[in-house]
């Protein structure tokens, strides 16, 4: 029993770093089409900022360099938008173009932390280091709770602007028609790099919290997230906020059963099939509206 | 038009790559026309094992470095030993382009290779080099079979796995005792015949593990194989990993509650590992192979030019050379003492080759170095451990003196 | 005598009855119209005969001539499209659907595919089969462009056709799998009166080319110009068939499109 | 004729500026041209799924794998020839084709995509762990050279000239079935899927038979692969190969054969020729993600397609006008 909780909790701190990573591949998707392929990027490239910041400018203090990675990455996603995505969107191109591009800029964060930050694996602050707290017999770190907290109060704010704010209502509206809402008169433009900005955000703040729950940094931290949250997406439904959460903590917790309980390579090999086959049952994934047969 | 246009761009870049001349063969010398000797280094630059590369880079240079500061092999500035880096991304399809760019090209014409860092990429290349008839210095490849595979063009510092893993095996079975003992490593090649290397030892010495995980490149959450372990109540944690995975192996033990011993192989046995797990490491054993005799002359030697060169990084990994750049130096340094004996009369591939095969007892920075038959490296592993010193930092230990006591060879049946 | 006849056809989309009960017969060399205000089901029908939407209830009968001359009823409810498509109905769609990046002759070509009678197979190499079928299809191919007025456009990319082009092109593709029956789905829909008046002598052309034409239409003009008959539908239901002058007279009708005028009138359906 | 030369001008001069350069090239240059080559036949048989069929593949490189260890894994256990082995590598590849086109029946669009990186990790997966049949992370050492029907392909210039004999096969096979109903109707399915339905094409049976021609391509350009390298390994198939080969694809213009292997020797080459540029030591390829952005960015692809079918179009129009003219006369 104890071994059966603590796997589902440590399942459920890696699936909210799933879901929050899946939210920006959803609601980029949404709206453009596009599989945002520097998302996993922007996921490194965070967390690299985050420990250049922490260990020489705000030395110590946690919560200033959370602020200013954010602001960081929202900037580094409005830019990648507005360099390597927009030039191709007005041109009106399909939007494979534009998942090339996304693939070069890519390559090109990636090899510059590798530059930077090198290959070595760092000491990564963590909050609340050491302390544990028992849960029948499920031994979970504070920062595991945290992750947990943070991802949840995000889903709800992220849920709540989209319902009730004006921005938010735009992006909605974007995802509906793109073209409509240009006749409209509505910033098209800005949305959309607003939206890319989020989903940087939404990025760094996964990325930095799987490093605190690592309590270090490595260049190879985002290799293995990048697609598996791009599958929790689409396994919940691309393009449904919720879905990409259900989708990620799905994911996550059968990965660590399968690992817990038979074997590690065994895992990816469970995870990638049960995608397929819910896929195969229910083609727009678990929560996915069906697609209007429109004739 | 168009395509034309990028039709001609890209022949002209392939045109552009390297010079249109056919390799033609050079008995004389491999030297230019100025003397001076090329090696080319191939290493990992980037990727996942770019740390490493960067060490045996760093050691490689301070070895160049000692060579200028005696006016190089002549003695007068002239006779430069002039090393070309490639990155071979730690892929075995990159490597294999750069062995075939290596022994081909003629300007400039290299003498040696030196490189590539993982088995799973220098091994697929040995068939290249040695069909070339160029040396490969593969210093880190341990894979078991190398050096067969490379027929007599092969050289590698590194003890081959079914030695090393067998010592750790009876090491920790036969002197430290432990009989409940879980393995975790890394599904690759060389962890996958450490690992069966490992598990035949401690067979033969009658114990069972209680349990054997591996996992793939790349993975970063470990709590769940941990979580298995946990189960079986292991006294001792094998771990033949990359020094990035045992910190967190190590870190996520503390958070599933997995409370044991823990060994790690000569790979992760770094002064890396000793600063990320920072007080986790405390009681930590890996396993060495020589030690630097810190009153040594040679290492002295090398120690001041390291400090001088990486003074920044030297005080980081807490007033150390790191391991790597030892064996990048050390390589170096064999390679310099090959031309030089074989400078008068004529230093070709093969005579250089016929030379390096013969080293004996010199006197590198970890111990005298010997090539013996079959080019087999003949080294001793120590037992190390961490532990605490008296000023209260910890730092790995060689158990040295244990070998006096311990025939580890003979326990493993080695002899 | 009668080509195609439409029992009972009911479709339901969950709680909502798109269809209801309808029943309509066309018959051979004549020109049939559905029409009905936004949202009647129109296209809905047009969906259901071709095989797109399987209908809840009712059948459709396709009437073919067997080698005496005698009419066979098939019954065609619920046949997949491909098998639509090989028994003789063909459609336009409302928004023009042509395939935008090939050219106009290509597009006829896959109109005409399944009587290009050569498999996957033999696709993959150069054979005399593969070459005699696609000589021939080309040759018709032209023919039908020409029929269509488009000749000269063979080797332009669909959407670089003109907005008019393009509409014959989409009737001349649906031509091409030599259909019995042809469906268009407002074919006049933003057209200019000119071009409509041209249109509507195409369309009554047409006839020599096919055994009935179904049209749904917004245009009354166009609609009682050339249509032999016309049945209405509102909400899904019929409201009322007959000849033009029959169902412009019908108070039905009239309220349908314009809405309930004054008093409410009890009106038996004609 | 004329037009016949017309319409494969690039691709003729490729094949005679690379049969050609032999003549003129080193053992790297040569090997370069070999991985060029192999890209071709890789990248072009995406290009059939991918610019014809319409489908975004992000797990390629399974195909190319599975190729790789069939006849690495025959070689190994039975000591066949690659001759010997070929058939079985078509056989196999295209099964695995089938296989990954049957959800296919009921997932369209977007789920595609995610559905082929599943089936590519999984491949690699199966292969990494399967050790009693492909020796999993040990890999298969020691393929010899090709042997075709008891002849040795010693040299690696005879092998560059099988490979590029594949090359042009691939090409012509290509052709050929764009040309022809098949090729027609992919098109059509993928411009406008429900038009298609409409005219009486049945989309899951092309869907079968897209992927199944296309991955048996794949999986000889990775049967060659194996014995290029004389060893395989299941790391070197990832998914980083799979978006190489879009890459390639993309800026080749989709459903341009002769693009598609430009932009193979266009990316194959530029990794080695940035060598050349010491200061990119380590980022050489920041400068090959900033090559894909502005590449993109200029012009979604290096031989403009969009021009291209303009263009084409027009002359193409014109020609027809003036041989109608000339038959009338």
């Amino acid at each position: 029993m104890a071994k059966f909780l603590q796997i589902l909790v440590n399942g459920i701190s890696l699936g909210s770093i799933y879901a929050l990573t899946a939210i920006g591949y959803s609601l980029i998707y949404s709206i453009l089409q596009l599989i945002n392929m520097s998302n996993a990027a922007v996921f490194l490239t965070s967390a690299v900022i985050f420990y250049a910041l922490y260990s020489s400018i705000t030395a110590g203090q946690v919560a200033l360099t959370f602020i200013l990675t954010l602001i960081a990455a929202g900037a580094l996603g409005y830019i990648i938008e507005l360099v390597a995505i927009r030039p191709i969107r007005e041109k009106g191109d399909s939007n494979t173009y534009a998942l090339i591009s996304s693939i070069g800029v890519k390559t090109i964060l990636e090899q510059i932390c590798q530059g930077t930050f090198g290959s070595e694996i760092k000491p990564f602050p963590t909050l609340l280091a050491g302390k544990y707290i028992d849960l029948f017999g499920a031994r979970t770190s504070a920062i595991q709770i945290i992750i947990i907290v943070v991802t949840l109060v995000i889903l709800f704010v992220m849920n709540w602007y989209t319902q009730h704010n004006r921005v938010g209502r735009g992006l909605r509206a974007l995802s509906q028609n793109l073209n409509a809402c240009h006749l409209m008169g509505m910033p098209v433009n800005t949305l959309i790099g607003v939206s890319f900005a989020v989903g940087s955000i939404l990025a760094a703040v996964s990325g930095v919290a799987y490093c605190m729950y690592l309590s270090s940094i490595s260049i190879s931290v985002g290799a293995a997230i990048g697609n598996k949250a791009f599958a929790a997406t689409v396994l919940g439904g691309i393009g449904v906020l919720k879905g990409a959460v259900v989708g990620g903590y799905i994911l996550a917790v059968i990965e660590s059963f399968v690992a817990g309980y038979w074997s590690m390579s065994a895992m990816n090999f469970v995870s990638f099939s049960v995608i397929i086959i819910v896929l195969i049952i229910k083609p727009t994934g678990i929560f996915g509206k069906k697609e209007q047969h429109k004739v | 038009m168009k395509k034309l246009i990028s039709l001609l761009l890209v022949i002209l870049m392939l045109i552009t790559t390297v010079g249109c001349s056919k390799p033609e063969d050079k008995v004389e010398s491999a030297a230019d026309e100025n003397g001076d000797f090329h090696v080319a280094v191939s290493l990992p630059y980037t990727g996942t094992n770019a740390s490493y590369a960067e060490y045996i880079d760093m050691g490689i240079k301070v070895a160049l470095k000692k060579l200028e500061n005696e006016g190089w092999l002549n003695g007068d500035g002239t006779g430069k030993i002039i090393c070309d880096y490639y990155d071979d991304k730690n892929d075995a399809t990159e490597g294999a382009t750069i062995a075939t760019k290596v022994t081909t090209s003629t300007e400039p014409y290299y003498l040696l290779e030196v490189g590539s860092f993982a088995s799973g990429v220098s091994y697929p290349c040995a068939t290249i080099y040695k069909e070339a008839e160029m040396v490969q210095y593969a210093l880190t490849c341990s894979k078991s079979d190398y050096l067969e595979t490379s027929g007599d063009w092969g050289f590698s510092l590194s003890m081959t796995q079914d030695t090393a893993a067998a010592r750790v095996a009876a090491y920790d079975i036969k002197h430290l005792g432990f009989d409940k003992i879980a393995l975790i490593y890394s599904n690759d090649s060389w962890g996958l015949e450490t690992c069966k290397f490992y598990t035949a030892t401690a067979e033969k010495l009658g114990v069972q593990l209680l349990a054997s995980e591996k996992y793939d490149d790349g993975q970063q959450d470990f709590t769940s194989i941990l979580t298995k372990i946990k189960q079986t109540n292991p006294q001792l944690v094998m771990c033949f990993c990359a020094e990035n995975d045992i910190v967190l192996i190590r870190q996520q033990a503390e958070t599933v509650g997995l409370d044991c011993e823990w060994q790690v192989s000569s790979k992760s046995r770094t002064s890396n590992v000793l600063q990320n797990l920072g007080d986790l490491g405390e009681g930590l054993y890996g396993i060495y192979a020589k030690t630097k005799d810190l009153t040594d002359p040679v290492y002295l030697e090398y120690e001041a030019l390291y400090k001088e060169m990486y003074g920044a990084k030297y005080a980081e990994d807490n007033n150390t050379t790191q391991k790597y750049a030892d064996q990048g130096y050390n390589c170096m340094m064999t390679v310099i003492w090959a031309i030089k004996e074989t400078m008068k009369t004529g230093t070709t591939r093969q005579a250089f080759r016929d030379k390096l095969a013969t080293l004996t007892d010199f006197p590198g920075v970890q111990g005298k170095l010997t090539f013996a038959t079959g080019r087999k490296i003949l080294q001793v592993q120590y037992l190390s451990q961490i532990v605490r010193g008296e000023d209260g930092k910890l730092k790995w230990i060689n158990y040295e003196d244990l070998l006096n006591t311990f025939d580890v060879d003979a326990v493993a049946g080695l002899k | 005598m009668s080509l195609l006849s439409v029992k009972n056809l009911t479709i339901r989309f969950g709680g909502l009855v798109a269809v209801d009960n309808l029943n309509f017969e066309m018959e051979p060399g004549k020109i049939t119209s559905l029409i009905g205000p936004n949202g009647a089901g129109k296209t809905t029908v047009i969906n259901m005969l071709t095989g797109f939407y399987t209908p809840t209830s009712g059948k459709i009968i396709l009437y073919e001539k067997d080698g005496k001359g005698n009419e066979v009823p098939v019954d065609i409810t619920g046949n997949s499209t491909d098998l639509v498509v090989k028994k003789g109905l063909s459609r336009t769609f409302q928004n023009i659907r042509l395939f935008s990046n090939m050219t106009a002759l290509d597009n006829i070509l896959v109109g005409m595919q399944h009587r290009i009678e050569y498999g996957s197979f033999l696709s993959l190499f150069p054979n005399a089969q593969k070459n005699k079928w696609e000589k021939q299809a080309r040759e018709e191919a032209i023919e039908i462009l020409k029929k269509v007025g488009l000749e000269d456009a063979a080797y332009e990319r669909a959407t670089s056709l003109p907005y008019g082009k393009q509409r014959k092109l989409e009737i001349g593709r649906a031509l091409a799998s030599h259909p019995k029956v042809l469906l268009l789905d407002e074919p006049a829909a933003g057209m200019n009166p000119a071009e409509k008046k041209e249109l509507s002598q195409f369309i009554r052309s047409l006839l020599n080319e096919v055994e009935g034409i179904l049209l749904i239409e917004h245009d009354m003009k166009l609609i009682m110009d050339i249509s032999d008959k016309i049945v209405v539908l509102n909400h899904g239901a019929k409201i009322c068939e007959g000849k033009p002058e029959e169902v412009q007279t019908n108070e039905e009708v009239i309220e349908a499109y314009l809405g309930k005028k004054g008093v409410q009138r009890n009106v038996t359906a004609g | 004729m004329k037009t016949i030369l017309k319409k494969h001008l690039l691709f003729l001069i490729i094949i005679v500026v690379m049969c050609v350069a032999p003549v003129f090239t080193n053992a790297y240059q040569l090997r370069i041209l070999i991985s060029a080559a192999l890209a071709m036949i890789f990248a072009m048989s995406l290009n059939l799924l991918m610019g014809i069929g319409g489908t975004v593949s992000f797990g390629h490189a399974a195909f190319y794998s599975i190729g790789a260890y069939t006849t690495a894994v025959l070689w190994y256990h039975f000591r066949t020839a690659y001759s010997t082995n070929f058939i079985p590598v078509l056989l196999v590849t295209g099964l695995a084709g089938l296989l990954l086109s049957l959800p296919m029946s009921r997932i369209t669009g977007r789920y595609v995509t995610i559905i082929t990186l599943s089936f590519a990790e999984i491949v690699n997966l199966i292969i990494k762990n399967w050790d009693p049949v492909t020796l999993g992370q040990m890999g298969i050492v020691g393929i010899p050279s090709v042997n075709l029907f008891g002849h040795v392909l010693k040299s690696k210039t005879e092998f560059f000239y099988l490979t590029m004999f594949f090359v042009i096969m691939t090409y012509i096979i290509m052709n050929w079935l764009v040309n022809s109903k098949l090729g027609r109707n992919l098109r059509a399915i993928s411009n406008d899927a429900i038009a298609a339905e409409a005219m009486g094409i049945k989309i899951f049976p092309y869907k079968v038979i897209v992927f199944t021609i296309s991955a048996v391509f794949a999986g000889i350009a990775g049967s060659l692969y194996a014995h290029l390298m004389s060893y395989v390994e299941p790391s070197t198939f990832n998914s980083n190969l799979s978006f190489q080969c879009i890459s390639m694809v993309v800026i080749g213009g989709l459903g341009n054969f002769s693009g598609t292997m430009v932009g193979a020797l266009f990316l194959t080459i530029l990794p080695e020729y940035l060598r050349r540029f010491e200061f990119l030591f380590k980022y050489r390829m920041i400068a090959y993600g900033l090559v894909l952005v502005i590449v993109m960015w200029i012009n979604h692809s290096i031989p403009g397609t969009k021009l291209k079918n303009a263009v084409t179009s027009r002359f193409n129009a014109l020609l027809h006008r003036k041989n109608a003219e000339a038959q009338e006369a």
